[in-house]
């Protein structure tokens, strides 16, 4: 069954929202010459056809709840109700941003306690909570790395290195705040060229970004000596953390020497993707860059008492802070849910956490070796995911064949041709939330397709065939973009 | 542990089918000086639901919950009821643990909300086209003022005085890396906006001049006059709304052929979470729509010819153009779009109607016996559900001192403009649906004593 | 994709839940000799596969969630979401039965106010809560009756006369409470024959059990006669509350002289089906039958105080109290539920319920009767539900087929095969929580599917083809019980 | 109105399909005598959401919640952590708004969560089989009697003084009106059950033996000689389970050959509620299974012989046997059962076991500390998680006392018994993982100064 959008089966005379009467006494109005007159256009529907309309529409999607989401780079595990539980509770649901710092001490305690996990698991000085999402951390950490350069006079350094195989926010971010990008080779096994990274280290070097463990999901091996060849010039090392479920509890990115690192909740920590976002991305920061850490900031004092530091009282306590990414806190509704994952896990099932990410990649890349083409399996373990090449399949046929047949195995396919090193890249992210049964599964529905690929079995080509939707067409989308609803007799009278 | 399936026995089958001894093995390339053996000191074990719940009640015991007492904050942030429907939806896992929806064929329910969204925030904000949402309105106001260079190649924003003061800082933030000159000052307690000030100082060398409606003190003005004076020297004009209900009862911004409307959706479906997640709002004119930042979503047709819908003109997006791309951004604030749609589907235009002349009626009754109490002068002219009160004394210990007696009375100036001297005795108050005759009463009351 | 038992997937040895280690100290236990040795044999999820397999499992039903689901005499309406927030909030999802009176007025407040309401709505003199569902509710109206007459001392009257279209629970209610059930005739338009009813009344006759609104569709003209004649003989009138909400606000049940009506919370007043229950049955009662309610028993005192009669003061506030049908309160979680429906609805919006109910009801007669024989529809307008046969279906075909081939056309089937008094029973029920355009499409599926099984299509006998399952073996599942799982490793080892 | 679609528009367009001039028309059945023209006096009108929740909430305030407290109540509904997912769960609309399978096609979800219920039950509870939930305890308890007599033919049932007192009186109730004859007695505060004393008077008239395992007051003893002595007399052995989690540290009634076993499945999954709405669980011998009340469902094949799940055996039912039916029956506790399900899929065999042990130990751990309280005496000589203690004085003016200490301490006999004189003084006390040793301490500390 096809489902109309609102446009088609609501009326804006329709709604699905009560209000008491006695809330709207008939008196003057205050909104000058103001009043809108023309209509709007919003669509309602009475409750009993929203709930169905949503309902059925949640119903085209995939999801993690639904089956295995192997999206490499993307991390898409469980999503614990408990933390969706918590988040509800009044006490902090239902409390302002700008409420008296006295009543909102368990808010300020969630900050305070999920900042100090943070800095624990990562070995770290400092963290900055407000980043709304992991590209937004990026910005920050690198903001703090121009602050801190700037502090000491040293504003032309302009260059930010950044491996080839990184995610395309890297050098995004960078550019952003007006550095000038350049990339750093990478090794035959997969990992930056250290000897060439060296070669180009200098005085015109504000930072090295580098994503650890890497893309093609390898650790970077000589991280320290990076960081200490960074720091010998001068530079900043940025670590991009979006891979650090594979390392939660057993590594700790400071003491690889690394400057500032965001994390996105959501990965490591299982904040659920909605469907893109929100995203909560908090960055920690070496006790170089702590001090230029974003308001609003907070702090424990001696007494317990908990202070939110902002710009009135920044000058006293955090005097050099580059200012506010966003008007407040951060995203609030997620550090609850992070809070309650990383309580439910502790020290020790966080350990766990990053030993069964990296035990499934392991598993999934060694299950799938023989037929689809592992281009760093020689190289030795990967660490939370597996990384795959077209390589081998027959004429004219694609990753994104693969990609497409797999859902007709009723699974989410895999990130395709990413990271761009590798030729038809197939990145695999298991996670350690699925069970040995599930990983069988997925790996004999892959096994399958990626014979057909290698035998060039011509349904591959259009696929998907028993999912809401076929291949859609994306070219016309982007040539004549179509991006809100116009009613079509409307349109019609108007030719 | 409740979220590991994994059981010894699978992991030693595992271990043997990857051909490694242990665990430690597979973290081989970690060297050794990294490698912690054991959990992390000082940091404790895991705990049982019950445990995390309990530890998590208690922190939250220790806020006071905006529905337990007489409540008047406002300043970008609006606590609203929201129908219980909302939050049961974007709950359904299907919404909630889905991804973003870069696989168009197993992703029509997120992406067709999304393109209801676009709509629905397009006719709300009276322009041409909206985007996916962004993180809130405050970065969305950022990124408009970026878009507005990148379309008019000019590097300078003149920012209303009225404009919320944390967006303000968002921009003068980002301008010291990215060198964009900002213009801005704080407000003064007039009875109207700036709007003449603004329209005198447009130059050459504007790209846009940036406007809140109604703004920061509640006061609202014609933006007509504005956009003319911006578009005579082809500058933009944006319209920064931080109170989308509003709209239900006012002109919107695009009517009065504002360029770029960017605003926090948070009134409508989001609730309050202590400052995030919100949603961003985001719409402009047709011309501009491949300058747009985030996620867009389009229609288009699948191999059967069927209508369906996909992430599109990603082009500009980072995962394709790395250093090249309209903003760094990757993330849009997906399920809190899907609250916002949601409710406003159920408000309809009928609702949301409905729900401004309750918030403003009630608004104005508020005004109008907070302005009796003694030592308090009603500050605008105009107002939507929003109002700025000049007290007998400075307002940061009046709120203090109204909040011990159990009355979250408003946002002080203060707090907002901590070097303003001339706004120390300001106090925004707001008044939504959510707010009762006895709220207003109790509020009057204590703030006569407080004031005495 | 075949979702598989839990019992082939889980482990005895998996859980998805934790305990504190603290919880658990070992020493001695107070289990005397009976400590459990054998093993139990359930198996575990982790909290992620469990979501899972509850998740795809639900993905199997049909639901009022997303469709229309037009089953007469069920009630499929909208089930709104606040009344499910509202029975969760802790003030009532955690307070026990047996809590301290003072600590539980606000519960009994519930109570006392849902009371209040049915009370008015159908303008008896007192109210019944406790009993389960709505059969547990007959049961309490039968037993009221059989109380009385025995305080009468006319326990001697054996015969309950019930109408041959009536509710099987009516007969089956009586027949357990230790009566004689005699049928009463129908009369050509498909209502109790007063005629006969009256020649049969005497002094045998302990009451007459009539659902009203009747199963057919239709309202009884003649109840307030009905009622008058037994009571002139010196029975009692117990009317089935199943249709209540048909006439919901319109009209009174205590106008027309019933002593006792049980009513289904789930069908007036939007309690959800769950699958197949918690039902709840409140029985409003005359004031001749209310003396003898069942324990516990609400009532307000002068002082606003809620007292709550149990066996320990029935003596004093409720002599006559023919006992307890239930441990506790009955099903306080419905009661939250249909108090904030009903005040949601307001006595203006109920009287809308029925008049919606009812109007949506008979446009799906009129839109339908020309392609569907509809038996009682030359009589005039139906009530909530409208009534159609398998009259003029070619041959061999059936009114199961063409319930069938509604499940390919999306839909959930009508109520097939009842009310008994009509060949191939249609009953369909669009609840008042559809709009015109639902209405419509529904509407245009089953006309398609009345003219196939007019014109013998044969594809119409192997329906469903669409949906999860094709027609399931009834016989065999009867004939050789299945009831639960066993190992069919075990069975084969055994064998 | 927001649950209902129809327009205005809608209205008269359908009244004019139906050729009816008006809404009044299609009532025209409908003596005029009995039709009101208005809405009914003297109750109010429809209210928005908003007003409902807080009306409700503040309902929902004027009661202690269990979690708010130290809480030691149980005799028949006991306080258990249930895990978030099971709520969200159930709360999916698929579950929550389907209907009684009646469908199979499209009702599988049900259906088979229906049979992996049976199935973990009569696992539990040691029967062969089990059926898909009734009401509650106490009418399966009821239920499980009436069935007795159907298979031996007889009309006394025997009911152990332990057994809960309003499952006696249930059976009381129902049997004035079947005419079977119930016997019952009050329990002696003795340190085990009356398993002896049941052994002596099984005749050859008594259908049935009913015991309570662990019993009332909290007392367990071993049932497979009750099981043997009514066999001798061709009577059953029905036991009644008010606590399951009590079976993952005990042995089953099943196991020691008890021929029915019913019980209580709140502390699983359901929650406490007042009361209810809970769910009755069913568990019979195989040879017995015909005769068993309540729904069942069972394993088949559809027409491409795939296995799928159908209610069966529903010609004991009503809907189909009418006056004829094994009862009257039709709803079963769906929803309930699904609850119970799922928290029984996610603690599993192993967290049951651990479950109960920690129970027991809290219980043990409670139980020594209570008894050390000047005037306090443990009853029980063995106990799973509940214990009965004899007070000094009276328990019911203790209990009171207590709760006004902000200690809800358990259930006092002489609620249960209030003719029993000499049980007043009789206190029985429960303690799942959900109290802690601080509620116990604090428990003990008041109890001292009550009894004082």
């Amino acid at each position: 069954l096809e489902e109309p959008l609102i446009f088609e089966i609501g009326s804006t005379e329709t709604t699905g929202v009560d209000f008491d009467d006695s809330g709207a006494p008939a008196q003057g109005h205050k909104l000058g010459n103001l009043v809108r007159t023309a209509p709007i256009g919003l669509p309602g529907l009475s409750e009993p056809e929203a709930v169905r309309h949503y309902t059925r529409l949640s119903r085209q999607n995939y999801a993690i709840d639904l089956g295995l989401f192997p999206l490499g780079s993307c991390t898409m595990k469980h999503n614990p109700r408990l933390n969706e539980k918590v988040a509800r509770l009044p006490g902090f649901a239902d409390i302002h941003p700008l409420a008296p710092v006295d009543t909102v001490q368990g808010a300020l305690g969630v900050i305070n306690e999920l900042a100090f996990w943070l800095i624990g698991l990562t070995g770290m000085y400092g963290v900055a909570m407000s980043p709304k999402a992991g590209a937004h951390g990026e910005l920050c950490g690198i903001l703090c790395i121009k602050a801190a350069l700037e502090k000491r006079g040293e504003g032309h350094r302009k260059v930010v290195l950044v491996p080839e195989s990184a995610h395309g926010t890297n050098p995004a971010t960078a550019a952003f705040a007006g550095f000038t990008v350049e990339d750093i080779p990478a090794t035959a096994e997969g990992r930056v060229d250290l000897a060439a990274l060296k070669a180009r280290l200098g005085q015109d070097v504000a930072a090295v970004m580098i994503t650890n463990p890497n893309t093609c999901g390898l650790f970077e091996r000589d991280m320290k000596a990076i960081s200490d060849a960074v720091h010998a010039v001068g530079g900043y090392v940025y670590c991009d953390g979006a891979n650090f479920n594979a390392i939660v509890g057993r590594v700790r990115p400071g003491d690889l020497g690394v400057d500032a690192m965001h994390i996105n909740l959501h990965k490591t920590f299982s904040t659920p993707h909605g469907g893109g976002g929100p995203g909560s991305g908090p960055v920690v920061l070496s006790e170089a860059l702590a001090p230029f850490g974003p308001l609003p900031f907070t702090a424990r004092y001696e007494d317990g008492h908990i202070r939110l530091i902002e710009e009135e009282t920044a000058g006293e306590d955090h005097p050099d802070s580059f200012g506010r990414m966003t008007a407040f806190h951060g995203q609030m509704g997620m550090f609850t849910r992070a809070l309650a994952y990383i309580l439910s896990h502790g020290a020790d099932g966080l350990k766990q956490v990053a030993e069964d990410a990296v035990l499934n990649a392991n598993y999934m890349l060694r299950s799938l070796d023989d037929v689809l083409d592992a281009p760093f399996g020689p190289s030795g373990p990967c660490m939370h995911e597996a990384l795959f090449s077209d390589e081998g399949f027959a004429e004219g046929f694609t990753t994104l064949d693969v990609a497409k047949a797999l859902i007709d195995e009723g699974y989410h396919p895999m990130t395709m041709y990413f990271p761009l090193v590798v030729h038809g890249a197939m990145l695999v992210e298991p996670t350690e939330t699925e069970s040995k049964a599930a990983l069988d599964q997925f790996i004999g529905a892959l096994r399958s397709v990626a014979a057909r690929a290698k035998t060039g079995d011509e349904s591959l080509k259009t696929a998907p065939h028993f999912a809401p939707r076929r291949r859609l067409d994306e070219t016309l989308a982007a040539r004549k973009p179509v991006l809100v609803w116009s009613d079509p007799a409307l349109a019609q009278a108007a030719e | 542990m409740r979220y590991l399936p994994l059981t010894p026995d699978d992991r030693r089958a595992m271990l043997a089918t990857i051909g490694a001894a242990s665990i430690d093995d597979l973290f081989v390339d970690v060297p050794e000086h990294a490698r912690l053996s054991g959990p992390i000191d000082g940091l404790p074990n895991h705990a049982s639901e019950l445990a995390v719940e309990r530890h998590m009640a208690a922190l939250a015991r220790q806020n006071v919950a905006a529905g337990d007492v007489p409540f008047f904050l406002g300043a970008g942030a609006y606590r609203h009821h929201v129908p219980a429907s909302v939050d049961h939806l974007i709950q359904r896992g299907e919404f909630l643990t889905a991804y973003t929806p870069y696989q168009p064929e197993i992703a029509q329910g997120t992406l067709q909300m999304l393109f209801e969204f676009q709509t629905q925030v397009a006719r709300l904000l009276g322009t041409d086209v909206a985007n996916a949402s962004m993180y809130d309105g405050s970065t969305a106001c950022w990124e408009a003022i970026v878009m507005a260079r990148r379309i008019t190649r000019r590097g300078k924003a003149i920012l209303s005085s009225g404009l919320h003061p944390h967006y303000v800082s968002v921009a003068r933030t980002m301008a010291t890396f990215t060198g964009d000159a900002i213009e801005a000052t704080a407000p003064c307690l007039d009875a109207g906006p700036d709007t003449a000030s603004l329209i005198d100082r447009i130059d050459d060398d504007t790209s846009c001049v940036v406007v809140q409606y109604p703004d920061i003190l509640g006061r609202i003005g014609d933006l007509s006059d504005l956009a003319a004076a911006c578009h005579a020297k082809k500058a933009l004009l944006i319209a920064v709304v931080t109170e989308p209900v509003a709209l239900g009862a006012l002109k919107s911004p695009g009517e009065m052929d504002a360029d770029i409307v960017v605003g926090e959706g948070q009134s409508i479906g989001v609730g309050l979470q202590f400052g995030g997640p919100y949603v961003g709002l985001f719409g402009c004119k047709q011309k501009y729509v491949r300058q747009m930042p985030g996620r867009l979503c389009g229609e288009t047709v699948d191999a059967d010819g069927k209508r369906g819908f996909v992430l599109t003109l990603s082009t500009r997006e980072q995962h394709i153009r790395r250093e090249k791309a309209t903003s760094n951004i990757c993330t849009n604030s997906g399920l809190c779009a899907l609250a916002f749609s949601i409710h406003m589907t159920l408000l309809g235009e009928a609702g949301l109607r409905d729900l401004a002349a309750i918030n403003h009626a009630g608004a104005v009754a508020a005004a109008e016996r907070l302005a009796r109490v003694p030592g308090v002068t009603l500050v605008n002219d105009a107002f939507f559900n929003e109002f700025t009160l000049e007290l007998s004394k400075e307002a940061r210990p009046v709120v203090r001192a109204l909040a011990d007696r159990g009355v979250l009375a408003g946002v002080s100036l203060g707090r907002l403009y901590p070097n303003e001297e001339s706004l120390a005795n300001g106090l925004v108050v707001a008044v939504t649906e959510t707010t009762t005759a006895e709220d207003v009463e109790t509020f009057a009351t204590e703030l006569e004593e407080v004031l005495a």
